[in-house]
């Protein structure tokens, strides 16, 4: 046993009451003291995978899978992630699916608050989006992360909107927007689109965005053909579940390819 | 190793060699009159400093060879053909497995055309001809003084009066004790001892 | 959970100079180089200024304080005009080495602080109790990853100080510093050049050139060489040079000087 | 600090009209310390033909070497001298052989072929992969701030007055923002029938 | 059968492939020109994420006062709060004190409050340019924790090693035979900041798709836009 | 309403139901100089009488912005009118932090009655002495909401509120059916003449004791002192006076906007006819 902690148990430690060392000119407010530092989770459990939203004429429309991976393992094959916030926002998530359900607890919450003391207007995208960056943005400052990529579509000033905020606060706005690896393969197939097409009617809109899930469920392991709808117009938004892309994909390819067995 | 310091001074027509002369090993001195100039013909040193073993044997081996390259063509190497073939052999070395950790000053005096001559040479064997350098921690103390006060027209007196002045800023700002230096002049003479440098200085 | 609780209830630095945002990780990880890594594991750059020299000597005739001016981030050259000289008051200096902002922003505080001084104690503060505030300041904060090696100048009851003080917490007074990455190059000039019995011109050309061949020498040393002499009437700013024309001149100066004697 | 950057030094190339243009820094150092500041890292390898060989010095020198001794074998086993995309070939076999353990240069190329005077420049990384654009090419410490200065400054067909200015200011004004480079610069202008050397003066810090 | 036999199974592998960082390099590149009695501030309106290009429409210049305006770039999440912390701390001075905070002001507030983050540091680049108390055109460079310096023209973000020379050169007239700085136009400085943009965009990834300019007078601000390559 | 027994502390019920603190509170009110507030279908708009607490002083600053969109009018207690805008500036900051919009009038309301409510129910604590009139625009329109020292708070079309705001009243409740209709400048006209009848006979509204703030569709806050009030107060002393200015019994103009008791001796005027909304506290 360390020889001075024998000591130090009995005999008062010296020069009790005298300052600290260091600390002859103690400057106010002077906060340097170490926090309590805690472990937190650094990395997802169960998560989803890609978002693709886009902006159409007249509203925004967004597409995700079903599916919780837990690793490779397709744990969860009915999990949905998108939301309905209010009549002018939706909020769908990839990545962890439980901060994506802490998440949308908070936000529920919020927005019954609002409702039971009547605040008007209601909650709407852009606000929401705002609200969004500032909280994932201090759970990364924290260093306790909510594992998510978040994509927020609705209207703001009677525009729709559409944005995108991460887990560590990145935060834009823009036409067409998408998370995990929609982020590679959707995007340039609805700019691609745009760039042909100029402005995309609501069925355009739809049909891209089937599309974009469907080669994302062709190329992302951790896609899958369950999948929901959430559309936002200025009559308010609709949320399609239990939609399914199998009928309409082709494997027949895939007898072609080698060298993976 | 960056504890030794080696310097050289190249002027008109002569130049002068110091090194420590001090045997480091560990936290030791192991030796306080070790000679770290290696004559590599009459008119060619090459001051070493690096990896215990490798300094000697990469000095021997080039020594050996150049002298073998006058028995066999019956004149020697001029100074910077000499440091053409050490270069050779140490970048060679470098992309072997047994790389030499040397860092060498090599300095001669070509009687042809009356020329002295210093060269810079590190141990990936980039070799720059230089009026003076400085080796190691202790040496790069010094390399303001001689960019202050060298003259290359300056006399073998003054050209040591610098030296000393160098190795007093050693002495003075170098947390290693290097006490005396050995100092070597190589002109159209040949290669010959100056007396050993005893450093001076205290840090301010 | 989303507020700016910090701003609005003044816990921060703008009301308090001691307030610093404490991140909530372990004291050793403050140490800013070890979490500015992106999400895909690169590094990040983070531009702070650092390479430097500096440096300070009494005489005589008071203090000589020189610096260059030059500030790189890595081996990007961020700004060839520092001013690394901080004029804390008309009698008191202090330089710049290692984290810019560190030192402005101590060194600013530290003005302050002084200002106060004078005010409770209706006289002007000591050299030594100037560098001693400045070194307690950092010393609260040292092992989170500060970085600064200054000196504090000027001249108080005792006569001309001069002061080394650091982000480990070193404080000591001397005679003659130099601190930063071409210090290694001014000592030489400057340790072989000094004397106590310096007069005024020799001393501040002595520091003018001490600098000078540490730009030369150092690649993260350079711009402009700034010297400053305290005196009982308090400091003043001697010369600003650009390197470039120092140089030039120097080197017409040499060759002016050679010697005559050929050797034997 | 990546190992090409240990020694410090850039090389810039540019083309003009019926002229070429090679410049570097005179630099030589071992990371911050500066040893040496008349190391020119651009030689001459023909009449019309100039290579810089920015990177550790020891490979530059190395490097030179061994293209001189392939240069000269060249010459004497075919009696002809070498057009610089015959160099570009030999320079890119040379690197590419230590494909796993490189040569730590970059090379830049410029020249006038020998027979038709066209102008020719081209830069290959550290194991010989080769480019050859129609405007200029840099290559060194502050290959990034080339870059900048030349997109904005070079224009097509400069005479050669004006392909020295532009160069110069390019190389000079790029250098002065970076530490490991500088100390002097040194400019070839190429033309058919001559070629002009011309050493600037520079800040020396 | 225990878990731990198990392990081996594919989904029993440890799912945590991730590990968190805060920061993330989202690209972007500012330059601000100060002339007499103006001032012109740009940036490139890409944001990026290693090659992903999130937005082509980000402007990163942002009005703080109506004689000030800051660029930022670096770690867009910091960017975002830096902009709305700067903003709020103006509103407070503001009903403080009555009046709009000076340009000056304005620089070393920042300056402190970049400061504040010394030990977890907003990831930023960032310039102030405005008009001062005398009418003049004024730009302010900072390092990311706070450090700050006054010059007359500056480059900051990714590019800034292409675009600072090449401004050096033709603003501050280094290395230049007649070694007198020109007379800043608007135009002059206006074609400057294209020509440096176009030139960035040429040969960094990060930098592109479009320049927001923005020009303070003592009369007020005017904004245009210009289009920059956008591969 | 005078001294008792049951008085001595802000918790303490009197037989009757009432906290007798809290309506001394009220009082506090009526001391500090008028201000009115009305609004149209698409403005706000608050006029203030300024006062000056001696020759040596300058006008009191009445009318303060909280943001873009709200501007507040006080009367009572200035400092403690500063705590509460503080406290509001503060959560319409937040606001922009949070949710990057202007913070509507109801949230804000419901934030600055909950923070008022808590003085008046603690032992450690008194109620603000102030009234405040908060005019705004947000998304349902424009607005117009009194606080009272009670807690209670009210939306209006228009109100007035401090010395003599009786006769402010009086104009308004006339002129009420003309409101919604009116266009920005024949607000403020209905403003200033409701603020000119709290003044007595002798005296007239000039650009040195009136401040006028309109906020409004498309429009942000603007607050006009001095100079720029001219405009409006153009033809207002040609303009006959109606309502019931210069009431017989009014009572001296105190010196200061912030006496140091509001615990005076002479009662106030009618404490009926200056209670805006009859009962203090409601007691539901």
């Amino acid at each position: 046993m360390d020889v001075g902690r024998m000591f130090g148990e009995v005999a008062p430690p010296l020069w009790s009451g005298g300052p600290a060392p260091g600390g002859f000119y103690s400057f106010p407010g002077t906060n340097n003291k170490q926090h309590e530092t805690k472990t937190h989770t650094m990395y997802p459990s169960t998560s989803g995978t890609s978002v693709v939203g886009l902006v159409y004429d007249g509203g925004v429309m967004l597409g995700a899978d079903t599916l919780g991976s837990y690793g490779s393992l397709a744990r969860f094959r009915n999990v949905e992630r998108t939301f309905k916030v209010t009549d002018k926002a939706v909020l769908t998530c990839s990545g962890d699916i439980a901060d994506y359900q802490f998440i949308r607890e908070v936000i529920e919450q919020k927005v019954r608050d609002d409702e039971i003391s009547g605040f008007t207007p209601v909650l709407n995208a852009g606000a929401l989006h705002c609200w969004l960056t500032r909280v994932l943005y201090n759970r990364r400052s924290r260093f306790d992360p909510l594992w998510l990529e978040c994509v927020v579509a609705g209207f703001k000033d009677d525009k729709p909107f559409l944005g995108y905020v991460d887990k560590i606060g990145t935060a834009f706005e823009a036409q067409e927007v998408a998370s995990g690896f929609g982020m590679h393969m959707a995007i340039p197939m609805i700019r691609e689109a745009r760039e042909k097409k100029g402005n995309l009617t609501r069925d355009d809109a739809r049909k891209l965005l089937v599309d974009c899930l469907k080669v994302l469920y062709y190329r992302d392991c951790r896609a899958h053909f369950k999948y929901q709808v959430a559309d936002v117009t200025a009559e308010g938004v609709k949320i399609e579940n239990d939609l399914n892309l199998k009928p309409d994909t082709s494997w027949s390819i895939a007898n072609f390819v080698r060298g993976y067995e | 190793m960056a504890l030794e310091c080696l310097i050289g001074i190249k002027f008109d027509d002569f130049v002068l060699i110091a090194t420590d002369m001090s045997h480091i090993q560990s936290i030791m001195v192991q030796k306080s009159d070790d000679d770290k100039i290696h004559k590599l013909s009459s008119h060619l040193v090459m001051a070493v400093a690096g990896e215990a073993g490798d300094t000697t044997q990469f000095a021997e081996y080039i020594a050996k060879n150049i002298q073998l390259y006058k028995m066999r063509n019956g004149y020697e190497l001029h100074p910077s053909s000499a440091v053409h073939f050490t270069r050779h052999t140490l970048s060679t070395h470098l992309r072997s497995r047994e790389p030499y950790f040397v860092n060498l000053l090599m300095g001669g005096y070509n009687p042809a055309i009356n020329k002295s001559e210093l060269y810079y040479m590190d141990y990936l064997a980039a070799s720059v001809p230089v009026n003076y350098y400085a080796f190691g921690y202790g040496g790069m103390f010094t390399l303001s003084i001689m960019d202050q006060d060298y003259h290359s027209n300056m006399t073998r007196e003054a050209g040591y009066e610098l030296l000393k002045k160098c190795i007093g800023e050693v002495k003075r700002r170098f947390i290693i004790n290097l006490p005396k230096f050995r100092v070597r002049i190589i002109s159209k003479e040949g290669i010959s001892d100056m007396p050993t440098i005893i450093a001076e200085g205290e840090a301010a | 959970m989303e507020g700016m609780d910090e701003i609005t209830d003044k816990k921060d630095n703008t009301s308090n100079p001691f307030q610093l945002y404490m991140p909530l990780l372990p004291k050793s990880e403050c140490q800013v180089g070890e979490f500015l890594v992106d999400e895909n594991g690169r590094k990040l750059r983070l531009n702070f200024a650092h390479g430097t020299t500096t440096l300070g000597f009494k005489f005589k005739g008071g203090v000589i304080m020189a610096v260059d001016s030059r500030a790189t981030s890595g081996q990007y050259i961020g700004s060839q005009n520092v001013k690394k000289i901080i004029e804390i008051n008309p009698y008191l200096l202090g330089t710049m080495a290692g984290g810019a902002a560190d030192c402005t922003y101590w060194e600013r505080v530290l003005a302050r602080e002084c200002r106060l001084y004078e005010l409770r104690n209706r006289e002007r503060i000591s050299v030594a109790a100037a560098s001693k505030l400045l070194a307690n300041m950092v010393y609260q904060y040292k092992g989170y990853g500060l970085s600064m090696g200054v000196m504090i100048s000027g001249w108080d009851k005792k006569g001309p100080g001069l002061y080394y003080v650091d982000s480990d917490g070193n404080r000591m007074a001397g005679n003659v510093f130099s601190v930063g990455s071409g210090s290694i190059n001014a000592y030489g000039v400057m340790d072989t050049g000094y004397s106590w019995d310096l007069t005024d011109t020799q001393a501040r050309e002595l520091g003018r050139k001490a600098i000078y061949h540490a730009t030369h020498r150092d690649a993260y040393s350079g711009g402009i060489v700034r010297v400053y002499q305290i005196t009982k009437e308090g400091w003043t700013k001697i010369s600003e040079e650009d390197s470039k024309n120092l140089h030039y001149q120097y080197e017409e100066e040499k060759k002016k000087k050679k010697p005559t004697t050929t050797s034997s | 600090m990546s190992i090409l950057h240990y020694n410090g030094g850039c090389v810039v190339a540019m083309k003009g009209k019926n002229c070429v243009a090679v410049a570097t820094d005179l630099r030589f150092g071992v990371q911050g310390q500066t040893i040496a500041t008349d190391f020119e890292r651009v030689f001459e390898l023909g009449p019309h033909l100039y290579i810089g060989l920015p990177g550790l010095a020891t490979d530059t020198q190395t490097v030179y070497q061994r293209l001189q001794f392939r240069i000269k074998m060249y010459e004497m086993r075919e009696g002809r001298k070498l057009k610089p995309q015959t160099l570009m070939a030999m320079v890119q076999n040379l690197l590419y052989e230590r494909r796993f353990g490189p040569y730590f240069v970059e090379p830049v190329i410029a020249g006038l072929n020998a027979t038709t005077k066209e102008p020719y420049i081209c830069a290959l990384d550290l194991i010989g992969c080769a480019t050859e654009p129609a405007d200029f090419v840099v290559s060194g410490t502050c290959s990034e701030s080339l870059y900048g200065m030349c997109e904005t400054t070079w224009r097509e067909d400069m005479e050669p007055d004006d392909l020295f200015e532009c160069i110069s200011q390019s190389l000079v004004n790029a250098f002065d923002r970076d530490a490991l480079s500088g100390w002097g610069a040194v400019v070839h202008v190429i033309e058919h029938d001559k070629v002009t050397t011309r050493y600037l003066k520079c800040r020396q810090d | 059968m225990s878990l731990a036999v198990m392990g081996g199974a594919d989904y029993m592998r440890d799912p945590r492939k991730h590990h968190f960082h805060p920061y993330a390099d989202n690209g972007g590149t500012s330059v601000a020109i100060a002339g007499d009695d103006f001032v012109m501030i740009a940036s490139d309106t890409r944001l990026t994420r290693g090659f992903n290009i999130l937005s082509r429409d980000q402007g990163k210049v942002l009005g703080l006062t109506p004689k000030t305006m800051m660029a930022s770039s670096g770690c867009w999440a910091d960017v975002l709060t830096l902009k709305k912390v700067l903003n709020a701390r103006l509103t407070m001075y503001s009903h403080e004190h009555h009046d709009v905070m000076s340009t000056t002001a304005v620089a070393q507030l920042l300056s402190t409050m970049l400061y504040w983050r010394r030990f977890f540091p907003y990831y930023v680049s960032n310039i102030l340019a405005g008009i001062d108390e005398e009418g003049k055109g004024v730009v302010y460079h900072y390092d990311p924790v706070g450090h700050m310096e006054k010059l007359a023209f500056s480059a900051t973000g990714a590019s800034v090693a292409q675009i600072q020379p090449l401004l050096d050169n033709q603003i501050g007239a280094l290395n230049m035979k007649d070694a007198t700085p020109p007379t800043i136009t608007k135009e002059l400085a206006r074609q400057l900041i294209h020509d440096a943009f176009v030139s960035a965009a040429e040969r960094d990834i990060n930098t592109g798709d479009g320049i927001l300019i923005h020009t303070i007078t003592k009369d007020g601000r005017t904004d245009e836009k210009v289009k920059l390559r956008r591969d | 309403m005078f001294r008792n027994q049951y008085d001595n502390d802000v918790t303490v019920w009197s037989p009757q139901g009432r906290l007798h603190q809290v309506e001394y509170a009220m009082e506090a009110v009526k001391q500090g100089s008028a201000t009115v507030g009305v609004k149209s279908s698409t403005h706000a708009v608050l006029v203030a009488l300024k006062r000056a607490s001696s020759e040596l002083a300058a006008h009191q600053k009445k009318i303060m912005p909280l943001d873009k969109h709200i501007a507040v009018s006080i009367s009572g207690l200035t400092a403690d009118a500063r705590v509460l805008i503080r406290f509001m500036r503060t959560e319409c900051l937040n606001e922009h932090y949070a949710h990057d919009q202007a913070l509507s009038l109801d949230k804000l309301m419901e934030k600055v009655g909950v923070k008022m409510q808590v003085a008046t129910q603690r032992y450690d604590k008194r109620p603000y002495g102030v009234g405040l009139l908060i005019a705004g625009h947000d998304g349902d329109g424009p607005h117009i909401y009194q606080t009272c020292p009670s807690a209670n708070y009210y939306d209006c079309q228009a109100m007035g509120i401090g010395a003599r705001s009786q006769s402010a009243r009086t104009y308004l409740e006339r002129h009420l059916e003309e409101f919604s209709s009116s266009t920005r400048e024949e607000l403020i006209r209905h403003a200033l003449r409701a603020l000119r009848d709290t003044l007595p006979n002798d005296v007239e509204l000039t650009n040195k004791n009136c401040s006028v703030a309109v906020v409004g569709q498309g429009e942000d806050l603007s607050i006009y002192e001095d100079e720029d009030v001219n405009p409006y107060l153009e033809g207002l002393d040609q303009e006959e006076r109606r309502g019931g200015a210069g009431r017989s019994e009014a009572q001296p103009t105190p010196s200061d906007d912030t006496p140091a008791s509001t615990d005076t001796t002479q009662p106030p005027s009618s404490s009926s006819g200056d209670q805006p909304q009859g009962e203090s506290m409601d007691t539901d």
